[in-house]
Parts: structure tokens; C-alpha cells; sequence
């Protein structure tokens, strides 16, 4: 039951994700990431990976799609004039072949070959995540302290000062 | 020691983060560059001490850890530092010095945003240097990455923009692939530390998950191609060296594309992808295409960064050469070649930076006879072009020769016969960008130009200096390498 | 390294000397750059103490036996070995002697004009350089002597403020090709016998790998001495850098290197057979750039171009020699290297005294200047009287070795060489006329007077060799001949020649020349256009005049073929000229533009290039696999 | 062969060739940023993914969490690049980004 809920997840995200390839509206485009992070989020919850999940519902369906979203806004790039028609359907038309024929081909090569790869899941408890987190990967979360300062600069570069210029 | 190396490569870079944003805006405006200056500066000092420690204590590398200590446990990310990385943690301090430097005249009114971008860059280029574990390596990529972006786009002008979105762009899919490929490569080890990865690929034809980690190797090359601006994944370099303010593009054709694309390659090819011939045999190839692609793109172009950006395509193929050899004599080449490209191409790039400065174009179609009037300039250019171009007896002959001679004797007599000819290439566009902007007779609009004064030519006659002491003591320090026993 | 250093010094056996050879120059060189330009005197002493030096030390090498140093360097077989012994050492005495005559004069020369400090900067640099290139021992480190000098003749030719340094690229252009070619017949060389050493290289056979190595090796000899297809930068040369450069590098220090190492690749390294197809191939080269150089020096209006040119003739002459594999081919080509330095020297100097006179070296304006600088005009007949091969000079003597060994191979090379002959003969006699006889005529007559007493020493020094090496030939010959003992047994071939059909022959060429000479004189009326007939004569008008004489004189039969030979040769100079100039120019441009225009700024683009190249990765991880 | 595995394969693969194709096709600049974050979802999938074949979930989701925080700042600098572009060009068209070439 589990899987079967993992393998319907899966199939609706890449459906979003495609759909947030192929429709028009860049509003419609930007909600439908925010659904296939959504659905990733599920998969990464089904597949034990809790905290994980947390963070890719609250911080990538929600914060991005905010960021995004706005970004939209912003740039008030959603119009629908005869250009953007044109450009859309150049877009449209080849994607779903492709990911259909990519798709099964691979899904048949993995088929047809024996490859043993098999998910050994058992979730991981709290004590070995923070162990992993605080004891072993201090040099990641020194990163992390240092894009957020990077990604501090940035905004100050790009926002703040942009009407001094 | 241990303190000393921590708080040296990653400490002090976020003191000074904190010094500068604590204090006033206006006053951490005014001290930003000086505080730059000691930082670089201690960097470099530090860098030589370390490797003197080294080589006293008569070991390979130093590990050392961040907060507190880690127990060995599986995918502990522990940090060290050996020879090579020390060579590197030396070229960062020097360039951001001669970046600095050229930043005094150049930048404006926006030292202390470039000053904290400068900081938050060197840490993560530290961080490539001194990481032992490639999810750390990957998180350090995109720190670096990220402050590029900004730092080009720094000025907000039209160009910058343009160069800074194409970068992110190409940048973005090159980490995707990279961390995708540690994925895969995770599949198989369960942990992503240099060593312990090494160990589980070291059968890795009959691991369990063999056909996984042939993409990841796929998704790795590629990845750290785009990163490092090999043909044919370099569309992004030209553009993003060409509108990048004139004290970014001397940081990022000196150091950190090379550090973001072709030192993680080396140390991950070195320490993990230990004797695997098929990506040492790709990556020769691509080097090869490189080496060729850089070059003769580069006698075509019309702007003087724009030639300095394809021969770094040209160089960067030389590096990957070396170490793609797979001997200890082709790593040793590409070490110090990484370390002469480091110094020669910073050169390149003050002096286009005091062209621009001086002349207000960086096109060489607008300029000529600069010989003259900027006698400084225009021997230190030849000086860092002699070098590239392999004339002995300066730095970048011996770097070449030893890389050449690598690819010879343990590859193919072809390949290295292919980067010898290409030399003749780097000749050839030297000359078409010394002829027509040093040399021939001076251009009208230009009898008033004078030499760049202060920082800009200390920075020049300085890289000048390391060009050739280092080119002059090499055989001692070639010596000394193999009474030491590394080569 | 300085306690081996001073050990090495002191321990006497000639490797001391060696270290005085090449770092003595380097510490003086950055001495004579760093006096400032109002010490001249500063700069001259420094110049002459380091030649005389260099002269003495080169004689104590020439007197040591084989001695043989080496130190480490930097590993993997790439030591720094030098090597004493009796061919390095005459090699190494040459230079010398000749770099302290060039100084003397250079002094004189160089006074009250710009640039000296980095003449003689680069001067020493590249006595220096050569001497390293001469004893090292080992085939990296000669390479790094060699590449350098590389480096002091593009400083040489960049000297004139007013230079083009389109000279100086194209010089390095070529000489750079000729290195590169060097390089590829070392490492073909070195892949067969595995060592780096010189010494442990002999008798490798002209065939297969060696062939290639062979081939590679000469060319890379032949591009420093200047030979076809390597020339055309010298004469290029000879307009734009300062005037003692001329008798220095390409003069002689080029010369003595390039044919240094071209004998030590033909007899000592490789086994060239006589008459084998290598052999045949290297005096074709020879043979070549006699007629070539000859044709174009034959029509030259400028002292110093037609000078360029006439030294790259002589170098044909010598890579015939050298070509034959013959003992007395090969002796033949040393003592003509050693002749030809002494009377081209002399005479570039005595072009260089004229220009430091009379300010043009243009033979249109000049005239007579027999009568005002009597000691300059005597020298500079005596060295035309030697370089024509009049017998009793030594020109002579070392033609007719090389004549010798020429017709042993095959007549075709010996007939070549005899016109070669006459294109000199008729060359000098037309620029000896024009500048030296008839009315003075010069831009400043009122000022004209002898050249200083330090310019004329040199000339008079080396117009004395022309005549000692030619009556007492026997003195170099007994130089040369122990050298090349192995090779050569027991023969001596000082005093005339053996043959005197030969000789006659010579003669009756240079009789032939003078003929020409007067035959042009007489009609045209000045001496500058005795060869104009050669020369102008438009097609059409030769074709009504060969109506008229075609019977009657057989002369101009000779000057059609001549003519028409000429400009032949012409197009082939030019053709080579345009090779370097502009067809490896446009390909590079051409393939350039497109990669500029498939570069077209779209990130798309990028992406797509991208793709492919991950594509690329995959195809060759199918492959490698 | 395990289903799920192939599966959990084929749809990150499936989600590259989205944002690549995307990344190709469109003119957009939000609309490429918006093609690099379907990659990345791909790339999150193959990290959990490795975790759970390899049992070791907790570091996996060090990484994830991690990648995410960085991911989160690139989309931030992508998306404030883009708005300048804006307000320079007057469009996010990614045709008009033509200015450096050769």
C-alpha cells in the first residue's frame, strides 16, 4: 500500500513539474512547482525521510513559491500577447513525447536488465539525525552559515542599493 | 597548529565580515579595503607557515575539525590541509590581494559590499581547499558560485546583469549534475568523505550498483566541466570574465573559476576517482578539445578581456591534461601550472583592468602604441604572456614542460605532440593583443593617457616579480621536491 | 647548490670554467643595464672585461681535455651536464673571438645612440646563452640555452625605438617553428636511445623512427643558421636592428650554432650515408638556398639587405658540405663556417662604418668612398675578394673542399654551386663599384673622414684573417682536422687544392662574372645597375631584342634564362614570406570568426553546446569501455 | 528489480529532462529559474533516494536539508538578478541578453 502510494506521488509530481514546464500563465507555472514539491514532499515522508520532508514542504513549496510568485509580480511578465503564444506552443509541443518515450525506455531498461538495487527503508531515528547533523557535518552547517550571509550580501547588492545607482 | 589553520582560513575571513558590518556603514566603507588587505595577507602568510609546519613535522597532510572534535565515525566531514591545498590557499590570499588592490581605483562607492562579497568568496574557495568530504565540497561550490554572481552583478549595470545570469544559469545546471552525481555515488558508499568513498569504489566495476555510479561519473565530468569553462561547456566564461567590473574579472580569471571548477575536479579526482582510466581518458580528451578551442577562439576576439577569457579556456585544458595523465609527475605539472596560470593571468587581468581604467575600452580595435605612455603595464603583459606562452626560462615553460612530458611518456605521444603545437597558438594571439594594444604607433584619441598610477601598477610589478623569481628558482624548487620524496 | 658551485669552481678541471662561461656574461649583462646612459664609458668597460673574459676562459677550454661536469637539477634525467671537448671547445673559441671583435666595434658603433644599454644587456645575455647551448650535455638543458636565445634576438630586433616589431614577430615566428621542429627531432631522438644525455647518443641510423628524428634535428639546425625555408626574417632584420647585431647573431653566433649542432647530428649522433636519400635531401636544402639567396642578394639597391642576403647563400654552401657525408665536405663546411664568419663580419662591419659616416647604407647614393676611407674600402675588397673565392683568399680554399665533395656526390650539386659562385661574384662586383669606386658621392661629402680607430681595428683584424686563412691555410685546417679525427683518418687537406681543373673552372666562372660586370657597366653607364639587365629587362623588350641576337649573341640567351630564373626565385621568397605573413594568419582568423559567430551570447545556445558535450562524454565512455 | 526503485529512477530522470528541455526552450528568465528548481526536485529525489538504499537516512537528510537551504538562496539571487534585468530591459525576455557575444 505503501508503495502504491509512492508510485502514484511520483507519477503526479513529474505531471506537475511538467506542467509547470509547459503552461502558459507563469502564476499556474510557479503553483504547479509548488505542488510537485509538494508531492516530492509526500515521497520523502513515505520514504522515512521526515525532517526532510518538513523542510521541502515549508521551505521549497512554500518559501519559493513566495519568492517566486512575487518575482512574478515584479516583473509583470505574465502577458499574454502573440509572442508568448508563439513561444508557448514551440514549448508544448515536444515535451510530453519525450517524457513518455524517455520514460518507458528507461523503465525497460531497468526491466530488462537485473539490476539489484532495493530500498532498504528504515526510517532513521531522532538521536542518529541531530548526531549526524551537530557532530559530523559542522562543516556543512559552517556552509550554511555562509550562503546565508552570501545570500544576505546579495539581496543588499541587488535590492537594497539598486536605486542609489 | 590546528587553532592556527582554522582560524586563519575560515575564521578570519567571518571576523572581518563582523568587523565591518558592526561598525558604522560609513567608517566600514573607509576601512573595508585595509581590512582586506591583512586578510589576503595573513592568508598568504599563514599558507607559507603551514607548509613550512609541514614539511617540519615531516608529514603529508593536517586534519583539523571546526566547533568541537568528532569521534571517526562514518561521514565525519573532517577538514585537512596538505601540499596542494596550501599551494591554493597561497594563489587565493595573492589574488585577492592583486584583486584589492585594482578594487581601490575601480569599484567606487561600493568598497564595503565588495569587501564582504570578497570575504564570503574567499571563504568559500578556502573551503573548497581545505574539505575533505564532497557534500561539503558541493555546499563550498555554491557559496563561491552565489558570491560570484553577485560580485559581477555587483555595479547593477546592464552587462553585469547579463554575465551574472548567464553564469548562475550554467552554474546551476553544473551543480545539479555534481550533486546528482554524489548521489549516485552515495547509492554505492553510504558516505560521501574522500576516503571512505575511494575505498568503496575501488572495485567499482563489480559493485552492486555498478550501472548508477557509470551516470554519476557521466554527471560528474559534466558538471565539473561546465564549473571549470571546458570546451565545448565554456559558452558562460567569456561573457561573465568580459562584464564583470574590472577587479572582479582579475578574482575570477585568476582564481575562482579555477578553484570552483578545476581544483574540486583534481582533489576529487585524486582522492576519490583513484586510477579509473576511463575519466582520466575523457577528461584528456576534453583537455585536448580545450587547449585547441581556447586558443584559436582566442585570435579572433576583440576585446582585450575576451582573449585573456579563452586562453584560460586554453590554460584551464592544460591543467586537466596534467592530471588527466594520471602520473605523479602530470599532478606535480598541473599543481604548479595551476599556481603559474594563478599568478600570469591575474597579471593579465590588473593590466586589462588599468587599460580600462586609463583608456575607458577594453577594445583592442580603439586602442594601439600604449607601449609608451604605460611602459608598466606593458611589460608586465609581456612578461605574464611570455610566461603563458612557455618561452623559458619563466614560470609558466617549466609547469608546460613538465605537463607535456606527462601526457608523453604515460599517455600518448599524440596528445602531448597536440599541446606543444598548441603553444604556438598562444603565441599567436599574444602577439595580435600586444601588437595592437602595446605596440604600433599611438592612436590619436590616446596622447593623453598615462601610466595607471599607485595600486594598480604595484599589483602588476608585483605578479611580474613572482612570474620570474619563480621561473628562475624552479629547478631549486623542482630539487627540493624530490629530495623531499614527493616526486 | 653554492658550496657544489664553489667546489666545482675550485676544483679545476674545467668545470669551473665552464660556470665562468655562462654566469660571468649574466652578472656583467645586468651590470651594463643598470649603468646609467650618461656612464657610457661605464657600460663600454663592462663590455669589453666580459668579453675578454669570455676569450680567455673559451681558451683555456680549447686547451682542456674532455672533461665532462654534471649536477643535479631537477630530476627525472634533466641534470645539468656540460661537456668539454675538442669540437665544443673550437666551437666555443669561435664565439668568443668573434663576440670580443663585435664588442670592440660595437662600442665605437653604438656611441651617442639610444638603446645601448640594452644592446649590450642582450649582447652578453646571448654570449651567455650561446655558450651554454655550445657545452651542455644534455638535451633539456641545451633546449633551455637554445630557446633563449630566442628570447635575446626578439629583444635585439625591438631595440630601435622606430623598429617595426612586425620584424622582431616574425623572427620569432619562424625561429619559433624551427625550435618547435627541434623539440619534436629531440623527443623522437630521445625515444630511441631513452637517455637525455647527448654524449650517450651515437651512430643512430638515418631510417624509420630516425629517420623522422633525423629530419626534425636538422631542420631545427638549418632554422638557426638561417638556411631556406627559414631566411627570410634576416634581411627584414638587417634594416631594423642596430648595425652590429648583423655581424653578431646572424653573422656568426647563429651561424656557429646552428652548424655546430648540424655536424654533430650528421656525424655524430645520426650516420648519415653518402649519396643516401637524407644526404641528397640536406644538399637539395643546400643547393636551394644557394640559388635562391644568390638570385635575390644579385638585385638588392641596399648594403646591408644584399649583405642578408648574401650570408644566407653562404649557408647553402655549407649545408651542401655538411650534406655529403664526405670527410672532406665535412671539413670543407667548418673551415667555411669559420671563413665566412671572418670575411661576413668584416663586411657587415664595413657597411656599418659607411652607415656611421655617411648615415644611408642606400647604394644609389653613395659613391667613391674608396678615396675618403681608404682603410674601410681596402678591408672590404679583401673580404669581397675572399667571400668570391679568389684564389689565395680563404674563401677559396673551403669552396673548393666543399666543390670536392659536391661533384663526388653528383655534377648536378657542383654546377649549382659553381653558378651559386657567379651570383656572388657579380653581386660584389656591382656593390663594390657603386660604393667604393668612381665619384665620391654621399649624402654629407664635406664631412666624410675614416670610421674611428675602434671600428676600424675589427675590420682590419678580420680583412688580415681573409688573407692568413687563405695563404697559411693550414693553421685553422690544423685546428679543425684533429677535431674530426675519427672521421676523417689521417688526411690533411691544407695547401692548394688537389685538383686543378677545379680551380680552372672557379676561375673561368669568376672571369665569367666580371665579363657580366663590364658587359652590364658598359651598358647602362653605372655600376649600381651593372646587373640591371639581370634584373629589369621587361619581357617584351627581351622578346624583340632576342629576335634581333638570338644567333648572334648567346649572352643574352643566358640573361633571359637568368632573368626569368630570378623572378622564380623571387615568387618562391615570396611565397615562403607569404606563408608566414598571411596564409597561417588567415586560416587561424578564418576558423576564429566562426567559432565568434557561433558563440552568439544566448544561454540557450550554451545549453545546447552543453548537452552535446555531455553526449560526447557518453559516446566516449561507450567507446572506452 | 525493485518497482519503487525504478520508479523513484525514472521519474528524477523524467524531472531533468523537464527542466532541461525547459531551460532550452522557453524565453523566460523566471521561467528558467523556475526549470533549474525541477532539476534540483529531481536531484533531492536522488539523495533520499541513496539514503534509503543505503540505509544510512540520517546523513541523507543532513544533505537534503542543507541543499535545500542552499537552493532556497540561489532561487533568491536568480529571481533579484532577474528583477534588475527587469527593470533595466523593461522585459525578462532572455532573447535581449545578447549584448556579449563573440
Amino acid at each position: 500500500m505503501q508503495q502504491f502510494f509512492i508510485v502514484l506521488c511520483l507519477v503526479l509530481m513529474v505531471v506537475a513539474g511538467g506542467a509547470a514546464v509547459m503552461l502558459r500563465s507563469m502564476l499556474k507555472s510557479t503553483i504547479s512547482l509548488g505542488v510537485a514539491s509538494a508531492l516530492l514532499a509526500a515521497v520523502l515522508f513515505l520514504l522515512g525521510a521526515f525532517w526532510a520532508a518538513i523542510f521541502e514542504l515549508s521551505v521549497c513549496s512554500g518559501l519559493i513559491t513566495v519568492v517566486f510568485v512575487s518575482a512574478v509580480s515584479l516583473t509583470n511578465s505574465d502577458r499574454k500577447d502573440e509572442e508568448h503564444v508563439k513561444e508557448h506552443r514551440a514549448r508544448v509541443a515536444a515535451l510530453p513525447a519525450i517524457l513518455i518515450f524517455a520514460g518507458a525506455s528507461l523503465l525497460f531498461i531497468l526491466f530488462s536488465h537485473d539490476f539489484n538495487i532495493v530500498i532498504s527503508s528504515t526510517p532513521a531515528s531522532f538521536a542518529a539525525f541531530k548526531e549526524a547533523l551537530w557532530s559530523l557535518r559542522q562543516s556543512d552547517i559552517l556552509g550554511q552559515i555562509i550562503a546565508i550571509l552570501a545570500g544576505t550580501f546579495a539581496v543588499i547588492v541587488l535590492f537594497k542599493e539598486r536605486d542609489n545607482i | 597548529m590546528i587553532t592556527f589553520a582554522t582560524i586563519s582560513f575560515l575564521g578570519l575571513p567571518l571576523l572581518a565580515i563582523l568587523l565591518l558590518n558592526v561598525v558604522s556603514k560609513k567608517t566600514g566603507g573607509a576601512i573595508s579595503i585595509s581590512v582586506g588587505y591583512v586578510v589576503a595577507i595573513i592568508q598568504m602568510i599563514a599558507a607559507v607557515v603551514c607548509m613550512a609546519l609541514l614539511w617540519m613535522h615531516g608529514k603529508d597532510f593536517i586534519e583539523f575539525s571546526l566547533f568541537w572534535d568528532m569521534n571517526a565515525t562514518l561521514g565525519a566531514a573532517k577538514l585537512s590541509v596538505d601540499l596542494f591545498s596550501l599551494v591554493v590557499l597561497f594563489c587565493i590570499g595573492m589574488v585577492s590581494l592583486a584583486s584589492l588592490l585594482t578594487a581601490k581605483k575601480t569599484i567606487g562607492e561600493k568598497t564595503l559590499n565588495y569587501t564582504n562579497l570578497l570575504m564570503v568568496i574567499m571563504l568559500g574557495m578556502n573551503g573548497i581547499a581545505v574539505v575533505t568530504d564532497l557534500f561539503s565540497l558541493y555546499v563550498f561550490l555554491e557559496i563561491t558560485g552565489i558570491a560570484s554572481f553577485v560580485l559581477i552583478a555587483l555595479l547593477n549595470d546592464k552587462r553585469g546583469l547579463e554575465g551574472a545570469f548567464k553564469y548562475l544559469v550554467m552554474s546551476a545546471i553544473a551543480s545539479a549534475l555534481i550533486l546528482g552525481s554524489f548521489a549516485l555515488i552515495f547509492t554505492q558508499t553510504g558516505s560521501l568523505v574522500y576516503g571512505d568513498v575511494a575505498k568503496a569504489l575501488a572495485d567499482w566495476r563489480n559493485a552492486q550498483y555498478a550501472p548508477l555510479l557509470i551516470v554519476g561519473f557521466v554527471m560528474f565530468i559534466a558538471g565539473f566541466s561546465i564549473k571549470a569553462g571546458i570546451a565545448p561547456f565554456h559558452g558562460w566564461l567569456p561573457d561573465a570574465y568580459q562584464s564583470a567590473p574590472a577587479s572582479v574579472s582579475v578574482l575570477l580569471g585568476g582564481i575562482v573559476t579555477k578553484m570552483a571548477g578545476v581544483y574540486a575536479l583534481i582533489r576529487v579526482l585524486n582522492s576519490v576517482f583513484v586510477a579509473m582510466p576511463m575519466i582520466n581518458n575523457t577528461l584528456l580528451i576534453l583537455g585536448l578539445i580545450s587547449i585547441v578551442f581556447g586558443a584559436v577562439a582566442a585570435c579572433g576576439q576583440k576585446d582585450f578581456k575576451r582573449i585573456l577569457a579563452y586562453s584560460s579556456i586554453s590554460q584551464i585544458g592544460y591543467i586537466i591534461l596534467g592530471v588527466a595523465s594520471g602520473s605523479l609527475l602530470g599532478f606535480v605539472g598541473a599543481m604548479l601550472h595551476f599556481f603559474n596560470h594563478a599568478t600570469f593571468k591575474t597579471t593579465l587581468f590588473v593590466n586589462s583592468a588599468a587599460v580600462e581604467m586609463q583608456t575607458g575600452t577594453t577594445d583592442i580595435d580603439q586602442l594601439g602604441g600604449l607601449q609608451a605612455r604605460m611602459p608598466v603595464t606593458a611589460v608586465s603583459s609581456i612578461l605574464a604572456f611570455l610566461s603563458m606562452a612557455g618561452i623559458p626560462p619563466l614560470a609558466g615553460f617549466w609547469s608546460k614542460l613538465l605537463i607535456i612530458i606527462a601526457v608523453w611518456q604515460s599517455v600518448s605521444a599524440v596528445g602531448g605532440g597536440i599541446a606543444l603545437a598548441a603553444s604556438i597558438f598562444t603565441a599567436a594571439y599574444f602577439l595580435i593583443l600586444q601588437r595592437k594594444v602595446f605596440f604600433g604607433p599611438l592612436e590619436d584619441h590616446l596622447t593623453e593617457v598615462t601610466e595607471a598610477k599607485g595600486t594598480i601598477s604595484l599589483a602588476a610589478v608585483l605578479l611580474s616579480i613572482v612570474t620570474v623569481a619563480f621561473g628562475v628558482l624552479f629547478p631549486v624548487i623542482l630539487n627540493f621536491l624530490h629530495l623531499q620524496g614527493i616526486l | 647548490m653554492i658550496s657544489g658551485l664553489s667546489s666545482l669552481i675550485t676544483s679545476g678541471n674545467g668545470a669551473g670554467l665552464i660556470w665562468i662561461m655562462i654566469v660571468i656574461p649574466v652578472i656583467l649583462a645586468f651590470l651594463a643595464l643598470i649603468i646609467p646612459k650618461t656612464a657610457y664609458s661605464g657600460r663600454a668597460t663592462v663590455l669589453v672585461l666580459a668579453t675578454v673574459i669570455n676569450f680567455i676562459a673559451a681558451i683555456a677550454i680549447f686547451c682542456t681535455k674532455e672533461t665532462t661536469m654534471l649536477m643535479p637539477w631537477a630530476g627525472f634525467e634533466m641534470n645539468l651536464a656540460f661537456r668539454i671537448y675538442s669540437f665544443s671547445g673550437f666551437t666555443v673559441l669561435l664565439i668568443a673571438v668573434f663576440a670580443l671583435l663585435v664588442a670592440i666595434y660595437s662600442i665605437a658603433f653604438m656611441r651617442n645612440r639610444n638603446g645601448s644599454g640594452q644592446f649590450f644587456f642582450y649582447f652578453l645575455l646571448t654570449v651567455a646563452l650561446a655558450n651554454g647551448a655550445v657545452l651542455a650535455n644534455n638535451f633539456v638543458v641545451m633546449l633551455f640555452f637554445w630557446e633563449g636565445l630566442l628570447v635575446t634576438l626578439f629583444g635585439f630586433l625591438l631595440i630601435n625605438q622606430h623598429s617595426k616589431p612586425k620584424t622582431a614577430v616574425k623572427a620569432l615566428i619562424i625561429s619559433g617553428i624551427a625550435d618547435l621542429l627541434l623539440m619534436l627531432g629531440i623527443a623522437f631522438t630521445v625515444f630511441q636511445t631513452g637517455s637525455l644525455s647527448m654524449d650517450a647518443i651515437s651512430g643512430l641510423s638515418v631510417s624509420g623512427m630516425g629517420l623522422f628524428g633525423y629530419l626534425c634535428l636538422m631542420l631545427g639546425a638549418l632554422g638557426k643558421a638561417g638556411a631556406m625555408p627559414f631566411h627570410s626574417w634576416i634581411p627584414d632584420a638587417a634594416q631594423d636592428a642596430p648595425l652590429p647585431f648583423m655581424p653578431f647573431l646572424p653573422g656568426s653566433l647563429e651561424k656557429f650554432l646552428g652548424i655546430y649542432l648540424m655536424v654533430r647530428v650528421s656525424y655524430e649522433f645520426y650516420q648519415l650515408v653518402p649519396a643516401s636519400g637524407m644526404s641528397i635531401a640536406v644538399m637539395i636544402i643546400g643547393a636551394v638556398t644557394i640559388l635562391l639567396a644568390g638570385a635575390m642578394a644579385l638585385i638588392q639597391k641596399d648594403m646591408k639587405r644584399l649583405l642578408a642576403y648574401q650570408e644566407i647563400s653562404q649557408v647553402g654552401f655549407i649545408v651542401l658540405g655538411v650534406g655529403t657525408a664526405l670527410p672532406v665536405g665535412l671539413i670543407g663546411a667548418v673551415f667555411h663556417m669559420l671563413n665566412h664568419a671572418t670575411y661576413k663580419s668584416c663586411l657587415f662591419m664595413t657597411a656599418g662604418s659607411v652607415e656611421y659616416r655617411t648615415g644611408t647604407t642606400d647604394m644609389s647614393k653613395l659613391g667613391g668612398l674608396m678615396k675618403v676611407m681608404p682603410v674601410t674600402g681596402i678591408c672590404f675588397v679583401i673580404a669581397s675578394l675572399a667571400i668570391c673565392g679568389v684564389p689565395g683568399f680563404s674563401g677559396f680554399f673551403s669552396k673548393e673542399l666543399i666543390f670536392d665533395a659536391a661533384l663526388e656526390t653528383n655534377w648536378i650539386f657542383y654546377a649549382i654551386a659553381v653558378f651559386g659562385v657567379f651570383l656572388i661574384a657579380a653581386s660584389f662586383l656591382k656593390m663594390g663599384q657603386a660604393v667604393f669606386f668612381g665619384k665620391v658621392k654621399a649624402p654629407n661629402v664635406s664631412m666624410l673622414k675614416e670610421a674611428p680607430p675602434a671600428m676600424q681595428l675589427p675590420v682590419v683584424i678580420l680583412a688580415i684573417g681573409c688573407i692568413v686563412f687563405g695563404v697559411c691555410n693550414f693553421i685553422p685546417l690544423h685546428l679543425i682536422q684533429p677535431i674530426f679525427g675519427s672521421i676523417i683518418g689521417n688526411h690533411d687537406f691544407s695547401g692548394w687544392p688537389h685538383s686543378a681543373t677545379l680551380v680552372i673552372i672557379s676561375c673561368v666562372i669568376l672571369l665569367i662574372a666580371v665579363l657580366n660586370h663590364i658587359y652590364g657597366y658598359k651598358k647602362t653607364g653605372a655600376a649600381l645597375s651593372a646587373v640591371d639587365h639581370i634584373h629589369y629587362a621587361p619581357v617584351l623588350h627581351s622578346i624583340y631584342n632576342g629576335a634581333e641576337k638570338r644567333y648572334t649573341d648567346p649572352y643574352s640567351w643566358l640573361m633571359v634564362v637568368v632573368k626569368i630564373y630570378s623572378y622564380i626565385c623571387f615568387g618562391i621568397d615570396r611565397a615562403i614570406n607569404w606563408f608566414y605573413d598571411v596564409l597561417l594568419v588567415k586560416i587561424v582568423s578564418f576558423v576564429s570568426s566562426r567559432l565568434r559567430m557561433a558563440n552568439n551570447g544566448s544561454p540557450s545556445r550554451y545549453m545546447v553546446w552543453s548537452f552535446s558535450g555531455i553526449a560526447f562524454i557518453i559516446m566516449l565512455f561507450i567507446a572506452l569501455m | 528489480m525493485n518497482i519503487v526503485s525504478a520508479i523513484i529512477l525514472t521519474a528524477a530522470l523524467l524531472m531533468i529532462i523537464a527542466g532541461m528541455f525547459c531551460l532550452v526552450r522557453t524565453y523566460n528568465l523566471i521561467r528558467i529559474i523556475i526549470a533549474i528548481e525541477i532539476a534540483m526536485k529531481a536531484i533531492t529525489l536522488l539523495l533520499v533516494f541513496a539514503g534509503a538504499v543505503n540505509g544510512n537516512m540520517a546523513l541523507s537528510q543532513t544533505f537534503v536539508i542543507t541543499m535545500i537551504v542552499i537552493e532556497v538562496i540561489v532561487a533568491v539571487v536568480a529571481a533579484g538578478i532577474a528583477i534588475s534585468l527587469y527593470h533595466k530591459n523593461g522585459n525578462v525576455d532572455i532573447r535581449e541578453l545578447t549584448n556579449l557575444k563573440g
